[in-house]
């Protein structure tokens, strides 16, 4: 199970900005392949150039196993100020 | 001290609290970060934090500021939500013994919050809505300190 | 605008004024010189300008950051007389467009301020009064400009 | 004739700030003759590295023959900030 959080354009794309993920959802790449046969745009989108994967509040390079109940932000380019 | 706000704030009482009671600072540098019309072109600002991560990771590049520029304090202001031209968007203020640490650390801050901090803006116009990415400008700016 | 004054000022104030309005310019960078108690060493500065001379000086320098810079606006506030430790002694703010413009400006001018404006500053101490002179890195720091 | 202002440093030595000279001030050059000889401390503080003259509000390199009524202004090196 993995809570998963789209940011900034990410959220624009996938028409939602929280979800939880029950079954299959036990590494990032499963939460990437789930969410891409859902939705193809927001799978391309997923993997487009700049975008980071948090769990837990702290960013990961690479793929990750999950533990239950983890949060899996994914973070387009970021620009404040 | 780092704070996210979705109210518009005061950047001068900010600055004035900031300076307060400062009897060996000698220099502080601040910024104010305001939203622009654009010429019309842009009716609002709209800016999205991860809330807890964002003040988490600003958090720790103030703290490497603090060291690397020798700061005796910083302070980090920044609205989330929707922002109209004219408001600030942020605010920024170093304090150190002499000026040179203090500017520096002051435009290291803010180039860290334009193009790495965990933000994502949107920006509101006429013909709809476009989300802002930080200018190849700004990748050059944060370049300055790695 | 640039201002003398023998009074105590209020940076926040001065900042809130020069921020008003601005729609476009996106950036306002400010610095405010605190006089520091050096751990009592310092009882206070007094600051000697030379009337009319010094405004003029400090207006050429400012109006040549405006236009090498790209500066919207130039903001410059001294104190002369006497100056206990903690209170503001200069506020300077910028405003342009993009940041760099702005703390490049406002960086600039405290340079200049430092070393090369028509001021006079003694430190009165607890065993008399000495003239304070630019030290070797406000040299270095406004050579940077040159 | 001229008004003399002296800043910084350079009225704690001379124990004045400002004077009218009348007679044989015809130049800054005389003007520098007149106070040395009045007064050996403050001539050689005049001509102290970093002493800078202004005329008329307009800071001057080397010497220059007065008009009646100049000020005449010497600062020593300056800090503000």
């Amino acid at each position: 199970m993995a809570r998963v959080l789209l940011f900034g354009r990410l959220s624009d794309v996938a028409g939602w900005r929280e979800r939880t993920l029950d079954a299959g959802a036990g590494s990032i790449a499963a939460i990437r392949a789930l969410l891409a046969a859902e939705d193809a745009d927001l799978g391309e989108a997923l993997v487009a150039p700049g975008v980071q994967v948090a769990v837990d509040q702290a960013i990961v390079r690479g793929d990750l196993v999950l533990n239950a109940a983890s949060e899996v932000a994914f973070l387009p380019p970021m620009s404040g100020g | 001290m780092i704070r996210l706000t979705d109210q518009a704030f005061d950047a001068g009482a900010l600055l004035n609290d900031f300076c307060m009671g400062r009897i060996e600072s000698g220099a502080v540098a601040s910024f104010v970060g305001i939203a622009r019309a654009e010429a019309g072109r842009a009716v609002a600002l709209e800016l999205e934090a991860y809330q807890g991560f964002t003040e988490a990771e600003i958090g720790r590049i103030a703290d490497g500021a603090r060291t690397r520029f020798g700061l005796d304090d910083a302070l980090i202001v920044h609205r989330v939500g929707r922002i109209a031209p004219g408001e600030a968007i942020v605010f920024v203020a170093t304090a150190s013994r002499h000026r040179r640490a203090a500017f520096e650390g002051c435009d290291f801050l803010m180039d860290y919050l334009k193009s790495r901090a965990p933000f994502w803006k949107k920006e509101h116009g006429p013909d709809g809505a476009r989300w802002v990415e930080p200018r190849p400008q700004d990748h050059t700016d944060v370049a300055r300190w790695d």
